[in-house]
């Protein structure tokens, strides 16, 4: 399902196109999430049971669903918690996996050995999967789901923070540093730690988008925040019995995810590629 | 005529970089494009065979190839002509040829499936390599650099191509495995092939080529007979360029401007380095790659250290910066232990012995712009503030860039620059020796001609002491006072430069000697034309 | 003597919009052979039919295993594995006769001893866990006579005893010996018109025709072996999939309609659409009287006057289920007492104003009423597993008029089996939802008889009496007219007093299928859909 | 003599002796290590499942204390932990995953009926990612419009949950036009919107890498050899751009294959195919943990012989991976 975008390129090839139009409808899920009654009067989890299954109109311009829930409102206030899942787990992973990465990086040897086996051992179950058995034993519901994505993608930030330290510590301008005479903890913090942890926010970025799609999948298959929470992925769950008839309310909120993700995908993508070029 | 080419015009996106070229090789003629990079030389040889890149636009008054006007080539026509008209040499076989398919595929595939077994082996007899047969079924990385750009040269010839272009056949190569190449060349315009020869080296093009034309900027300056242009240019810049090759004749002048150098101030008696019976051993199965190396250096004197790759001249740097732990022997700096110490106590002497290394630009940390990379060196010496700028400013005005230089990237420099801002980075806390492992071969031959001086200037006028690692002997010879000569992490001759290279004892010195290209001799005439400035 | 229940029941509660099942039959003679597949919304949690309490499974596994006694529609007893049966004067004892030709697939033959077997087996708890508890605790003794009579001795009078020992589904004796006994599987034989012969989880159950079958119950369509050669049942568990593969051609049959998708095959040409009402407990919501604010009475009566039941069927299921207001099934042919009905009236007012009176007048922040700074919540505990019929999205409704009308915060908790059976066990839950189908009145005493006396669905843990005087006094009495009087009023005690539940719906079984599919009918009186013996298919043209 | 020139030689040339079988081997071994971490996460796991193991095997029939004993004698729960753990790994050894309290059958057995759909799937999706993948890169590399579109297509698949995907597939393609069947798992008819909507997303990210090695490579000076030797475009970028490229891609897909195993999860769920995907789902949702872990142990096992796979195939694409023959 999710993957992740962060792959080594050149500049030149990651003009990404739409990036005003990304930047917008972020703009637009970001005021959703902080304040989604700019947006939308409607209550996300008031039923009304006279009006359930209206399609999109006026008044309910995403339409009602089997409950007589206004989408929108649903789509709106569900901004909130895709983006909470996904920023809070992709932070929770980038912290701990660049700490251990530069860690592993630094220390070498026995340290580096023990964090690698065990990264390899994560690692080694699809990241998915490992999140389902993280889950199995905590049970579902946000807290958990944040806990259990962000776990699962610590080895993806760890791995290329230590990569990142071991080609950083043996080049060039470092080992031109060491002949100056500059103390190692200063080597680290002024010439080490700034590049093996440059592409830690790009990483992120690009992270949150396949959090979201993830965060999303779990909470397609019930595993998310408890109903009648409007989140993105359970509402595509819900509506996915009404495809039929009642086309909108599964449709909608996965395009949301969708333009979401996009928009998070290009947006790192071309910071990425600004990124690349600076260092071509 | 085999190539008629008058007014050659190739832009991209609107910017000429080849402009009224006329070009014309007769058959089993040698014709030299010789230029410094961005001469344009080796597009102009690309759009001999079409492959002049995307984007580029080639326009000529006259473009004929063995009868056939070209201009109104489409890729069809150019497919039918390339291979079996031309054959193209690249520098660097090791990346040049496909790294992951077999010699003999890559043979069949030059000869567009046609080549047997048998005729590959051939082939690859052809061009020198013994054991052809079993040279057919290795890949690339398998062979040496030399065998590899022999295998490179049969593939281009595997059609019988009526014209070979070489396009800097030999620049990756040690000078020994590139004089045999050169006698390949050699061989093959004996057995009548034509040749169109690509190089940003004067030396290399004296004795092989029939005709020369010297390109600057996408035009040719001058153009004639090999002989007549070495011997008596006409155009200031072919002479600058034949100036700028640093010779035993060039020793004590500066190559830029022919003037006497400052007179060095060398000290005997105050030995600054001292290396004892250096040992490094690497890798699972120990093998040396510094074996026994020892010598002193003394204030204010240049000792060079030459040796082609793989010979432990780098690794030699590296215990004497402190960098790497010898397995055996020690090196003193002033008679105080160096290689002894701890890193927390040499870190406290740092300051004294200073680094210039190849590659300038991975040497500068890539966030940092020159006031802060030349000003770091002084954080060890304690110079802070004020006077640290004021230390900047002055390092960067003794290397020729100007105060407009603080804030720039070093990504934003020339190569020219970035090693200058490399040797002023290396001068600012004022070292009593200073390394520099091969500061200038990536340079062209007149940025070279410039940092050298540049060097010797100031060595001269602040009396440190320079290790300098080079695989180019004619540097080596310009700019040190002894020389030791390096193989396979010995030393294997070692002496004051002049009488080493002219008598050279050990076969493998007079081996290297033999292998530089010898320019003839010229009347040298003063440049009326002061260099550019580097900005 | 031949007790017949001669109490007039509902005949046929069926909706079968082009006529009766036997309709179907007539429009062309059946043909023998064929393969049919048929998708189904629940995955067994056994294929031992005896420990299997999931009704929509029954329709399958009807296949394989067969009871002593069939039922007629108005709740008689007909010849089926036993060929007569007598109860004794005092209701102690029941002798049945059975059939000496009746063979288990795997070979074993149909005897005293191993229906004698069944039933004492079925006492172990070992083997049985809590059905051990339940009606077959009350044999006291069963016994061979000879060799194909049984006796069934009972302590006293229990009267639904007949209606289990009817229709408990005997299994080969062999199957006692076999590590697949309590999964069930091929293993475990059966008499059944067809064989099980392969099961995949998730995926699908496949049964063949039984060749040597001879016994049909006298309810059957027609004698002798099955028609259709092979029987394959596909789990599909989402209803618009199920909906999808019927009308793609993917299967031929399939079971558990949504509303929404009714429409689809009501009144049209290329399906047929059935549907019947289920026998048993309606769907209802069961709210704890021992934990957290049902407690008081005056909050259960709130509650089930704050939600708009008849609102949120229609829009949740678009108008294709039925309303429920009692403790059994409107079709029940015995004991329905429908003046129950119409009896729970949508009135908000009065919920606000009990739940005001009660001192639940306070409101917090997210508008939900509190007492004492505690919210009025109530949590519905719905075991995951058992999760069907848009049921789901019918308990969010729930919520949703709960809070919208009343202020109440009524959360749902989508639990693992291990955790429900926690939670139920120690009873620290708001309200559990559910519907059972067992049929005279065994559903009442599952869910009104104290906890420890059989209440094993006892959900609203009620232990008024009055509830298992009422009970003990029905049961221990054959006469239908005495038994009704009491069932009705604890319908009335149960419901209209003390708002022990809030019916909801009765769950029915929705069968469509293309119209080349003949024969497919529902059981007699106990409404489930019948095996598929009597199922033919056209020959595709 | 020896080839780069700026290399000391020295470290080079004898350490590259029988590397990559070592590499392999490694490979296999921290495998192992792996698995035996899975294993053991199982059992310890088994051990701290919320709720005492019986009341999980009770499930909804009421507790008895004759029930409780029955159920203790049957799963042997009074030996000390240890023996437990040394019969846990024992059993696990010989393919014994346990019984599922919950379904009450056979792990082992279970996870075997379930293999097939879910390989049929993945295999399914894994020939449309790489299909994709190749004909997007070979087609549109180095040609500006072409790989700009080609580039934001994929862009748009990769960032496409595939659950939404597929629900957008079948609206399109089995209820509005009713070309394709909505479920089953019988017809090669019914596997092509289930793998469309998993391998899609994975053929885009592939595709991207495939179409950057591409255009390394041809921009690769042995790319102009190659040319000046008049070989054609097509045959420069399949015989010998292609396999230059191929090497990050075939590392990339080998490491997709476990998220296909994953994607799988959902994917099934959507076009309610059975499978693995299916049982992990409820396992976990009914918080199965034998079930769980077993997917678990088996996932970690296709990941070992994947990424041995992969590495062998990158020993056969790159003969500078192999032990130096010279």
């Amino acid at each position: 399902m999710s993957v992740t975008l962060a792959l080594p390129a050149r500049a030149r090839q990651r003009r990404t196109p739409f990036p005003h139009a990304a930047a917008l409808f972020l703009l637009v899920v970001a005021i959703g999430t902080a304040w989604p009654q700019v947006l939308t009067a409607y209550d996300p989890i008031a039923a009304d049971p006279l009006q359930a299954q209206l399609p999109p109109s006026a008044v309910h311009w995403f339409g009602t669903d089997q409950l007589g829930r206004d989408v929108f409102a649903r789509v709106v206030y569900g901004a909130r918690y895709s983006m909470l899942i996904g920023v809070s787990a992709v932070g929770i992973a980038a912290v701990s996996g660049t700490l251990l990465g530069l860690a592993a990086g630094l220390l070498r040897g026995l340290a580096d050995e023990t964090i690698s086996r065990v990264l390899d051992v994560v690692s080694s179950f699809p990241d998915l999967l490992l999140v389902l058995v993280l889950i199995s034993f905590t049970g579902p519901g946000t807290s958990n789901l944040i806990v259990a994505l962000g776990a699962a993608s610590i080895p993806r930030f760890a791995r290329v923070v230590r990569a990142q330290t071991f080609v950083v510590a043996g080049s060039g301008f470092v080992e031109q540093a060491r002949t100056f005479g500059l103390h190692r903890a200063t080597l680290v913090t002024r010439h080490i730690l700034p590049h093996a942890a440059a592409r830690v926010p790009i990483l992120a970025t690009i992270g949150l988008g396949s959090a979201i799609i993830s965060a999303a999948g779990l909470s397609f298959l019930g595993m998310g925040p408890p109903r009648p929470t409007p989140e993105w992925g359970s509402m595509l769950a819900e509506g996915r019995n009404y495809l039929r008839v009642a086309w909108w309310i599964s449709v909608w909120p996965g395009l949301v995810i969708t333009l979401t993700v996009l928009s998070v995908n290009a947006l790192g993508r071309r910071w990425q590629a600004a990124f690349d070029g600076r260092q071509a | 005529m085999l190539v008629d080419i008058h007014n050659l015009i190739i832009g991209f996106d609107g910017t000429e970089v080849v402009r009224g070229l006329d070009l014309t090789i007769q058959r089993g003629e040698i014709v030299a494009l010789v230029g410094e990079s961005g001469s344009g030389k080796s597009v102009t040889a690309r759009s001999l065979v079409g492959l002049a890149g995307p984007g580029a636009r080639v326009t000529a008054d006259r473009f004929i190839i063995d009868g056939a006007d070209v201009t109104r080539f489409r890729e069809r026509d150019w497919r039918a002509l390339r291979g079996r008209k031309i054959g193209f040499v690249l520098q660097d076989a090791l990346v040049s040829l496909d790294p992951l398919r077999r010699i003999g595929q890559q043979l069949a595939d030059a000869s567009r499936g046609r080549a047997s077994r048998a005729e590959g082996a051939a082939l690859l007899a052809s061009v020198g390599m013994r054991d052809a047969e079993r040279r057919l079924v290795q890949y690339p990385h398998q062979l040496s650099g030399g065998l590899r750009q022999r295998a490179l040269i049969a593939t281009a010839i595997a059609q019988d191509p009526a014209l070979v272009i070489a396009d800097e056949p030999t620049t990756a190569l040690d000078a020994t495995v590139q004089k045999q190449i050169l006698d390949l060349l050699r061989q093959r315009r004996r057995a009548g092939q034509t040749l169109l020869l690509i190089s940003h080296d004067l030396a290399i093009v004296a004795d092989l080529a029939d005709r020369v034309l010297v390109m600057r900027d996408g035009e040719v300056v001058e153009h004639g007979p090999t002989a007549h242009i070495l011997s008596a240019p006409a155009h200031p810049y072919t002479r600058r360029l034949l100036d700028a090759i640093p010779s035993p004749r060039s020793r004590g002048t500066q190559l830029t401007t022919g003037q006497r150098l400052l007179p060095k101030r060398i000290d005997p008696l105050h030995v600054v380095l001292e290396a004892r019976h250096l040992v490094k051993r690497y890798g699972r199965d120990q093998v040396a790659a510094v074996d026994d190396v020892s010598f002193t250096l003394a204030a204010g004197e240049a000792l060079g250290i030459v040796g082609e790759s793989g010979s432990g001249k780098t690794t030699v740097a590296r215990i004497v910066l402190g960098l790497v732990e010898p397995d055996d022997g020690r090196v003193e700096l002033a008679g105080q232990p160096w290689s002894a110490l701890s890193e927390p106590e040499r870190r406290l002497h740092r300051a004294g012995i200073q680094f210039i290394a190849q590659d300038a630009l991975s040497s500068f940390d890539p966030r940092y712009d020159v006031g802060r990379i030349v000003g770091e060196t002084l954080d060890a010496v304690g110079v802070f503030g004020a006077a640290r700028r004021r230390r900047v400013l002055e390092v960067l005005d003794a290397v020729r860039l100007g105060p407009s230089f603080l804030d720039r990237h070093p990504r934003e420099l020339s190569g020219g620059q970035r090693q200058r801002v490399a040797i002023a980075r290396a001068f600012a806390p004022r070292p009593r020796l200073l390394v520099a492992d091969e500061p200038v071969s990536a340079l062209d031959v007149s940025i070279q001609a410039q940092i050298l001086d540049l060097l010797a200037e100031l060595q001269a006028t602040s009396g440190t002491s320079l290790l300098f690692i080079s695989h180019d002997l004619g540097v080596v010879q310009h700019l040190t006072d002894r020389v030791l000569v390096m193989k396979e992490g010995r030393v294997v001759e070692s002496g004051e430069v002049g009488s080493v290279l002219a008598r050279p004892r050990h076969p493998y010195t007079q081996a290297l000697l033999e292998a530089l290209p010898s320019l003839p001799a010229r009347v040298r005439q003063p440049d009326p034309v002061l260099e550019r400035s580097a900005s | 003597m031949i007790t017949r229940r001669t109490l007039a029941g509902l005949a046929l509660a069926l909706a079968f919009p082009h006529g009766s099942p036997h309709a179907w039959a007539q429009t062309a003679q059946p043909r023998a052979g064929g393969k049919l597949v048929w998708a189904v919304e629940t995955e067994p949690t056994t294929l031992n039919p005896q420990l299997n309490g999931q009704d929509k499974t029954k329709l399958y596994l009807r296949n394989v295993y067969e009871s002593l006694l069939a039922r007629t529609a108005d709740g008689g007893y007909v010849p089926w594995l036993a060929t007569s049966h007598q109860v004794s004067g005092d209701g102690t004892a029941y002798t049945f006769t059975l059939r000496d030709d009746v063979t288990f697939s795997d070979g074993r033959r149909l005897d005293a001893d191993a229906v004698v077997l069944n039933f004492t087996r079925l006492k172990d708890p070992a083997y049985s866990g809590g059905i051990s508890v339940g009606p077959v605790a009350r044999l006291a003794q069963a016994r061979a006579l000879d060799a194909h009579t049984v006796e069934f001795k009972l302590d006293r009078l229990y009267a639904p005893f007949l209606d289990f020992a009817a229709s408990l589904e005997i299994l080969s004796p062999g199957a006692y010996g076999s590590p697949q006994l309590k999964s069930g599987g091929p293993d475990i034989a059966g008499t059944g018109p067809f064989i099980l012969v392969r099961y995949a989880r998730g995926q699908e159950i496949r049964f063949v025709r039984n060749p040597a079958y001879r016994w049909v119950p006298a309810t059957a369509g027609h004698q002798g072996p099955a028609y259709l050669e092979e029987v394959t049942y596909r789990f599909l568990p989402e209803s618009s999939v199920r909906t999808g593969a019927l009308t793609s051609g993917q299967v031929d049959v399939i079971e558990g309609v949504s509303g929404n998708d009714a429409g689809l095959f009501k009144g049209s040409t290329q399906f047929s659409y059935a549907t019947a009402l289920n026998t048993g407990t309606p769907y209802s919501l069961f709210w704890n009287t021992t934990y957290g604010p049902t407690q008081e009475p005056a909050v259960r009566r709130a509650l089930n006057a704050a939600i708009d039941v008849d609102a949120v069927l229609k829009a949740v299921y678009r108008g294709q289920r039925t309303r429920a207001w009692g403790i059994t099934s409107p079709i029940d042919p015995q004991f329905y007492d429908r003046s129950i009905e119409g009896s729970i009236a949508f009135d908000p007012q009065r919920a606000n104003r009990l739940l005001d009176e009660a001192g639940w007048a306070a409101r917090d922040a997210a508008g939900f009423r509190t007492k004492d700074g505690k919210r009025l919540s109530v949590e519905v505990v719905q075991a995951q597993a058992t999760v069907r019929d848009q049921r789901d999205v019918l308990l969010q409704a729930l919520q949703a008029q709960a809070r919208q009308n009343a202020g109440i915060d009524l959360t749902i908790a989508y639990v693992d089996t291990g955790t429900y059976a926690d939670r139920r066990a120690s009873g620290r839950f708001g309200a559990i939802a559910n519907s059972n189908t067992p049929t005279d009145a065994i559903d009442i005493e599952n869910h009104y008889l104290p906890l420890d006396r059989g209440g094993a669905l006892n959900y609203s843990r009620a232990a008024a009496p009055e509830l298992l005087a009422w009970l003990q006094e029905a049961a221990g009495t054959l006469d239908p007219k005495a038994r009704f009087d009491l069932y009705a009023r604890l319908q009335r005690f149960a419901i209209t007093d003390q708002a022990y539940a809030l019916p909801l719906y009765e769950p029915e079984d929705q069968v469509a299928a293309s119209t080349a599919v003949h024969g497919i009918g529902f059981r007699p009186f106990k409404q489930l859909p019948e095996s598929a013996h009597d199922i033919w298919i056209e020959p595709r043209t | 003599m020896s080839d780069a020139a700026l290399l000391e030689p020295a470290i080079a040339a004898p350490a590259r002796h029988g590397r990559m079988l070592r590499q392999v081997a490694g490979r296999v071994a921290s495998g192992l290590v792996v698995l035996w971490a899975a294993v053991t996460l199982g059992f310890v796991s088994l051990q701290l499942a919320p709720g005492d193991i019986v009341s999980l095997l009770i499930g909804e029939q009421p507790r008895t204390p004759a029930v409780e004993a029955a159920i203790r004698a049957e799963w042997g729960l009074g030996d000390p932990v240890a023996v437990q753990y040394l019969r846990y790994l024992w059993r696990v050894l010989h393919g014994d995953f346990g019984r599922s309290y919950i379904l009450q059958t056979d792990v082992s057995g279970l996870i075997a009926s379930q293999i097939w759909p879910t390989a049929k799937l993945t295999a399914a999706a894994l020939g449309v990612a790489i299909v994709f993948a190749v004909l997007s890169a070979v087609t549109t590399a180095g040609r500006s419009w072409a790989r700009r579109v080609a580039g934001s297509v994929e862009l748009v698949l990769a960032s496409t949950p595939s659950f939404w995907l597929g629900i957008v597939l079948l609206f399109v393609f089995s209820f509005t036009l009713k070309l394709l069947p909505v479920a089953g798992d019988r017809t090669l008819s019914a596997l092509v919107l289930p793998a469309l909507s998993l391998g899609l997303a994975l053929g885009a990210v592939v595709g991207q890498v495939l179409r950057e090695g591409l255009e390394r490579a041809l921009e690769e000076p042995f790319a102009l050899t190659v040319r000046s030797w008049g070989t054609t475009g097509l045959v420069l970028r399949v015989r010998h751009g292609l396999r230059h490229a191929a090497l990050p891609a075939v590392t990339l897909t080998g490491w997709l294959v476990g998220h296909l195993l994953s994607g799988a999860v959902i994917t099934e769920q959507v076009f309610g195919r059975p499978g693995l995907g299916r049982v992990t789902v409820e396992a976990v949702l009914g918080q199965d943990l034998p079930v769980v872990l077993a997917v678990a142990i088996l996932s970690a096992a296709v990941f070992v012989v994947t990424s041995t796979a992969v590495d062998i195939l990158s020993l056969l694409l790159d003969p500078r991976l192999r032990r130096d023959r010279s």
